[in-house]
């Protein structure tokens, strides 16, 4: 499903933010990221998503070489996934709802799809109050839930998350995390950035850690780390 | 509509209908969400066109203005003295057949008489000078379709056997030839110019506006958008801006025009006018296409580089 | 400076200094960093305040023209047959001070025959029919400073006693004069609506560009800053950017100005043309100052509005 | 320092975000405040710095009743607190130095003294090889950091943190909250809101906890919650 070949990347101001990753995840699997903050977790997402391209090396995801694609297919591979942003990416001018239902008129759903499936969803994250809220009169919280609510819309083949829970408290969490994995085992590869070492050493599943730029660590049902 | 179907090639008919239904309303909800934008945009389409749509009127009527001058420029053609009925009448047809010529007509020797009384009224010495003698020949005056022929037909005429002399107030006409010419060139200078600088200024409001918008459009993107998906909405958003823009200027115009026709036939009536129909719903209809158009083109080509994620 | 204070009421003089250097170089930077917005702007100032030059200098042109017309007009005063070379010096010393009268020019008989020939040269049998005599009368032409003079003096002069009569070709005068009120009074109308339009479509720009940034004012006051803390950076950012668009306008307006006055030199030379300097100079100081005063308005006026916070 | 009465704020769109809200919190004190997402804590704190106003009720603030605040006196009131946002404000076109250096432009602090401290503030958050940095440059536990050196940079008398260690990874959070407590020791008082479990627990601090708007715990030396 994701594979990274010997993958760098280097900003324009010359951060090196991957330094010659490469790694391999498989269809359906369910794997958490971490690292310390800079440590270049969004990058590694950002490539997926062709957000950025690598320096070096080779990015395929769903068969799809990511840094050979072209221009007018990158909207057909991000389709594939559902991405929760760390900065959320709302429209502003939109309500919580149409957001939602953007990620869906985008591929061209029939509007009683959409309207049916927005509100599940909704409900899923707990925010059907909120529909008709604009982003700028949400909670921080009610944000994220937003963004990880268009996510899902789509019943994506991919889930990436970077630090879904960031803004969430424990309870809520753990409701996202409970989400998350029933997605996941519908069959949907879900890839999460986070900084919640609870939850990752209860979750048991599979944790890449990258340091510096480095994976340094890649363990099957791994915890968060052995720091303390 | 070749480009729409590229954004859904696997999409039947009525998935189509459905999606030009959604760019609509989103174009119309964008337009209402943005007020602020939608408005500054609006003001600036509508004052810009209305100032070229003034102008465009200006040098209308300064080029009709010109042609009036121009046409009114005659020769006099003077006739030898004694000569029969039939030769003044043979010379009349010839002069007709003679190209570019519109219109000639016969001044006998009394009828210049009664216009040289007219024309010295302010000295009645000179009248009285002649004691009732007509030394003034009978001539032809001739008006021409294409004012250029003037000049030409002059030498020609004077060859004339029965032509005493020809005169067409060589100095003045040339002058005013050469005002014509300055009107007529530096209008259209002019109006290429103006016509350039508003479509750049109202090109610029609008590119401002999708900058104010530049975050939106690269999450729109990062969503699985298309290029194509994204475009409608402002193509139509840009064309409904200019088309209201347009409409406002088009109406200030014919108010405009309507008001300045009316005040100069009756302080100035001598003044030639463009006269208000058909030349405004030309003038109208060209500004309204030209804002509908560079208000579609304006927000579409300023999304290119905000689109490039 | 009176507002600079309030922002630091308990700093002293260094402060200040250093404060004002602060907003100077947070001026230009963020000239700097907004580039395409810094762009856009200059450019529809320059773009706008180059239109408004070029109808300035029109309408300038316009009058100009119009006053050289009106100026032209004369009374001609034809003198009895026959008074004294005396009564005919008295006649000059009256007009001469009459009200509002420029100059007055004596044409005795001889003279006025020249012009008559010159004039009918076209018509030559008319000299020919006076057999020599010369039935003219010599006259006065008088000039006015002021042309609305022309009436009533023409009235008053026809009554002395050594005036046979008095005219100045009623009908065309009015009509010119007519023309020449309508240049005058359209120009200032023109003039005056194109600024107007001017300001709102470069005030319209630059609150675009503040609305691009409307959540950084935000930002600002979030952290404590006061307004006038915020508006001298967008302050100076506007009057130079005012500054640099109206110096692009003035030097396209030198550049268009000097090109055509020389052309219609060349090939008009007839036609009067307000003289370069030091017209130009003041035109220019008044589009720089009106586009400096318009950037630094335009942008701290639509800050108000974001500063609510 | 911070004193509210029976303040009610309710949102133009009908949103009840604070309920009959009374609680004190003394100067020097170190306040967590808890809640589940949405609950109101944002609106807690945005309303000791004027952001927004309470439909009702009184909010006193270093002696200041900031509900009766004449405008031009808000931004004196403001540089009293340092605040870390939720969503970091960070100025877009200005460099992470910058940013910091803004705070302390406003109240004209000469050019050497900003520059000096702006490296120490910067030091403190482990971000001095990011002081040229724009935002947009940044990954997102840089940006909030830099948020948090811009609360500190000014000493204020109050430190006002609005989840700020949500896209920090556990050690980098622990720095972060060592830092607080220094801060909390040298006299400044310390009002934050947090979603760490674990932080919270192992602090020992006051915590206020907010359940739709009311407050329904104000334990001194509180834990995060007793839900597990
Ligand atoms: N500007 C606003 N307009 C309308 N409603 C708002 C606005 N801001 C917040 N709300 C609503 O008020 C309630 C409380 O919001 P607040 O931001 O205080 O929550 P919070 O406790 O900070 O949540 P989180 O942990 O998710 O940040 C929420 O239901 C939210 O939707
Ligand atoms: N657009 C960019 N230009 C330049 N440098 C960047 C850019 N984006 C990120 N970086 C740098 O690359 C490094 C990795 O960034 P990245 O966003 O991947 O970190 P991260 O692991 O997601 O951190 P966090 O947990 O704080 O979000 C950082 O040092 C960051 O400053
Ligand atoms: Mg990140
Ligand atoms: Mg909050």
């Amino acid at each position: 499903m994701i594979y990274f070949r010997d993958v760098s990347k280097i900003y324009d101001n010359g951060s090196v933010a991957l330094d010659h990753v490469t790694v391999h995840i498989e269809k359906g699997e369910f794997v958490f990221v971490v690292g310390a903050s800079g440590a270049g977790k969004s990058t590694f997402i950002k490539l997926l998503s062709h957000e950025e391209l690598p320096s070096s090396g080779t990015v395929v995801v769903n068969g799809i070489e990511v840094n050979r694609i072209a221009k007018d297919r990158v909207p057909y591979l991000r389709r594939k996934m559902g991405i929760v942003f760390q900065d959320f990416r709302l429209l502003p001018n939109k309500t919580a709802a149409e957001n939602v239902a953007f990620a869906m008129e985008v591929i061209e759903t029939p509007r009683k799809v959409i309207k049916e499936r927005v509100h599940n969803v909704l409900d899923l994250v707990n925010l059907v109050g909120k529909a008709d809220a604009l982003p700028q009169n949400l909670s921080g919280g009610e944000q994220q839930r937003i963004a990880i609510a268009r996510a899902i819309v789509n019943r994506p083949l991919m889930l990436i998350a970077d630090e879904p829970t960031g803004n969430l408290d424990p309870d809520t969490s753990r409701g996202i995390m409970d989400l998350f994995t029933k997605i996941n085992h519908m069959g949907t590869t879900v890839l999460m950035v986070t900084h919640d070492k609870q939850m990752v050493d209860m979750m048991n599943k599979r944790v890449i850690e990258i340091v510096d730029g480095r994976i340094v660590r890649d363990e099957q049902k791994g915890a968060y780390g052995d720091e303390d | 509509m070749a480009e729409l179907s590229v954004t859904n090639r696997k999409g039947h008919t009525a998935m189509k209908i459905r999606t030009m239904r959604y760019y609509t309303s989103e174009a119309f909800t964008s337009f209402r969400r943005n007020s602020f934008m939608s408005f500054a945009s609006i003001a600036t389409v509508a004052l810009s066109l209305f100032i070229l749509g003034v102008f465009m009127t200006m040098v209308a009527n300064l080029d009709y203005f010109a042609d009036n001058l121009e046409n009114q420029v005659q020769i006099s053609v003077y006739l030898k003295d004694g000569i029969t009925t039939d030769q003044v009448m043979k010379v009349g047809r010839e002069l007709k057949e003679l190209p570019d010529v519109k219109s000639i007509e016969f001044t006998d020797k009394a009828k210049a008489m009664d216009r040289l009384k007219e024309r010295m009224k302010d000295q009645p010495g000179i009248l009285d000078a002649l004691e009732g003698k007509n030394p003034l020949p009978s001539s032809y005056e001739i008006t021409f379709t294409n004012p250029e022929a003037v000049k030409k037909t002059a030498a020609v005429v004077a060859k004339y056997p029965e032509v005493e002399s020809s005169h067409y107030g060589q100095e003045i006409v040339e002058q005013l030839f050469s005002i014509t010419q300055v009107i007529r060139w530096g209008g259209i200078a002019l109006i290429i110019f103006l016509t350039f600088a508003t479509l750049f200024i109202i090109s610029n409001t609008i590119r401002l506006t999708v900058f104010a918008r530049r975050r939106e459009i690269g999450i729109m993107k990062y969503v699985g958008a298309t290029n194509w998906f994204i475009r409608w909405p402002f193509l139509l958003e840009g064309l409904f801006l200019g088309f209201i823009g347009g409409l406002i200027a088009d109406m200030a115009l014919f108010q405009f025009y309507g008001f300045v026709t009316t005040e100069i036939h009756e302080s100035l009536a001598f003044l030639p006018m463009v006269s208000m129909y058909p030349f405004m719903y030309k003038t109208g209809s060209v500004l309204l296409i030209i804002s509908m158009i560079i208000g579609a083109l304006g927000s579409t080509i300023s999304l290119k580089r905000y689109m490039k994620v």
